[in-house]
């Protein structure tokens, strides 16, 4: 299978398909490797530019969406769930688990400063965090956060997330210091 | 605690720049000290803490005053903020380079984590914001969702539910449940509820009529704690509204409300605080709460008059 | 607004609609006249020559379909895939249905909080769920499940379904609810 009649098939299916697909899903259909059809879905990618859809990975899967440029047309035919906006608040704690996780409420409200009872919550009824295990010395319930928090920020895996190194300013001995916090 | 007498300086050029914290994000100790260090580019460690502990205890004996009593989270919050300063001044009080002991030593690292504290706690709050941008530009694509044709679901073989009923009740479960915090349901409750909006219009008629009162003489007919509650609140938007100061003469002393508004008209009363069918929140609380600290602002102001 | 402009915007729309989106309706929300929308889409048309996917008007309507000559891997995917599971937004979809019915697909969606046009369509279309009548006041279709249902979850009757928990919102309290959320 040549590389347009490659990508041709992918753009076929991920036209009919009403949730994400995973490369290996494509891949195990077409009968190539990963490989293949990582490159094959970056290809079409590009092909996109300028146009008035894009491709999009989130936690491993793709599908098709509208750009982002074209939302005041689209919001016109798609009328979604009103989508909550997140307080001040409830996006610090949702960033400090991001990056710590999995990690307990205690040290959530030692980073923060704060309690967070109320917040974490919150993040949990919302579908954004989830409880993923106990923390072995102390048996506290240990956060995470889920993949439909992925969907929110339109990240594809965790790796996206920014890097927190330079939001905090090059200090000798900081990283040790900010270890023994947070261990 | 002998130290503060040498801070007064540094306290002097405080009340020179306007002192203006924007306290719609406030949330926390670690706000504060990130607040204080970088709206007045000055040391943390020259911020007076018989001052700052001054008006922690003072709006803690405002809130006491007003019927409401001791409120844990705000004790705890002020122990932690008095502590870092603490540990921040005792740090800074080493002289720089000389380190004699394993003592000094300790100091040095204590000051470090605290700095790397708050260095960590801004960077979350910096990173925070990205996340805020980020979930409004993927609010901005649409994902194609669509049937399966007909002519190709007719290929289908049977449908798998893929789960058993228990399975699926919890699922029933999870989706009816309604995406907002619980809310606590008080239709119950026999307790007429208080609003905000219309303890406001007493407030402003009072304080019109008397000009200046205490917060006691203002809450004097007051027939419940949520009474006393609305009436602080309406007075924390009032005074963000520019309609009145606050003045706290000593420490522990009563609260004292001049009124600085128009006298006659309707002044537009926040009702922020009224929310249909419940109380507050936890959430709720916790923001309101967090515009407290505006009365600290004005007693610094005030204090600083008085030196 | 220019001619590239119109075309980027048609194609986000179509790439996000369920239904064929007619000419007229198009000109109308993008405050053009139908002939620049018919030049538009012929313009679109042509440039998605090699494509996997392409644009089709049914009965006067406008709509992306995968191109008929990739229909081979779009077979294999949707019976190799695992095409006969029901994804999660179905899984989901369906449980509101069979705990609320009859339920009309404007509350369903309120309750999931996305829209559920394609999955309630692709339920119907699966045998799963069918139309029951209309709502009183509104007229609008309602829906609930089948005796296939049952059937594939294995249960004899709808009183076999396991009860949810008491606290739930039931329907009528639900609107408050929902309506307390828009407020």
């Amino acid at each position: 299978m040549s590389n347009p009649e490659l990508e041709r098939s992918i753009e076929a299916i991920l036209m009919v398909v009403d949730e994400p697909v995973t490369e290996l899903t494509l891949a195990a259909v077409l009968e190539q490797t990963v490989d293949e059809v990582v490159a094959a879905l970056e290809n079409l990618l590009g092909s996109y530019e300028g146009r008035g859809f894009t491709l999009k990975a989130i936690n491993g899967g793709w599908r098709f969406y509208s750009h982002p440029e074209c939302s005041t047309v689209v919001e016109k035919f798609v009328l979604d769930g009103q989508q909550n906006r997140l307080t001040q608040a409830a996006l610090e704690t949702l960033a400090v688990i991001a990056y710590r996780q999995p990690v307990s409420r205690a040290r959530v409200s030692a980073i923060r400063g704060v309690n967070v009872e109320a917040v974490m919550k919150t993040l949990v009824t919302r579908g954004l965090v989830e409880e993923s295990g106990l923390e072995p010395e102390t048996g506290a319930i240990l956060y995470k956060t889920t993949s439909y928090f992925l969907e929110r920020l339109g990240l594809n895996s965790l790796n996206d997330l920014p890097a927190l190194a330079p939001y905090l300013p090059d200090l000798d001995r900081l990283d040790e210091v900010l270890e023994s916090l947070t261990d | 605690m002998d130290i503060e007498s040498q801070s007064g300086d540094a306290i002097a050029t405080i009340e020179s720049s306007p002192f203006n914290v924007h306290l719609d994000n406030f949330d926390g100790p670690f706000d504060l000290l990130l607040q204080l260090i970088s709206r007045h580019k000055m040391d943390i460690t020259e911020v007076s803490l018989s001052i700052v502990t001054d008006e922690f205890i003072a709006f803690i004996r405002a809130l006491e005053a007003s019927g409401e009593g001791w409120r844990l989270d705000q004790a705890t919050e002020f122990l932690v903020i008095a502590a870092t300063l603490l540990d921040l001044k005792a740090a800074r009080l080493l002289p720089s380079g000389e380190i004699e002991d394993e003592e000094d030593l300790a100091l040095l690292e204590a000051r470090d984590i605290l700095f790397a504290r708050l260095l960590q706690y801004r960077a979350f709050k910096e990173i925070a914001a990205t996340f805020a941008a980020r979930i409004e530009a993927a609010d901005k694509s649409f994902a194609r969702v669509v049937a399966l044709d007909p002519a190709l679901s007719a290929l289908l073989p049977e449908v798998l539910i893929g789960v058993g009923a228990p399975r699926f009740a919890a699922i029933a479960e999870r989706v009816l449940t309604p995406k907002t915090p619980p809310v606590v349901a008080v239709e119950h409750l026999h307790t007429s509820l208080v609003s905000v909006t219309e303890e406001s219009r007493r407030v402003v008629e009072a304080l019109r009529k008397s000009r200046t009162l205490s917060f006691r003489n203002l809450c004097s007919d007051a027939d419940s704690t949520l009474v006393i509650v609305a009436r602080f609140l309406a007075l924390l938007d009032l005074y963000r509204q520019g309609a009145l100061r606050f003045e706290q003469v000593i420490a522990l002393g009563e609260l004292q409300i001049s009124w600085t508004g128009s006298d006659e008209g309707e002044v537009a009363a926040s009702d922020e605080f009224d929310i249909p069918v419940s109380l507050l929140d936890d959430e709720e609380i916790a923001e309101a709460v967090a515009e407290t600290p505006e009365l600290i602002e004005e007693n610094e102001t005030e204090g600083g008059e008085n030196v």
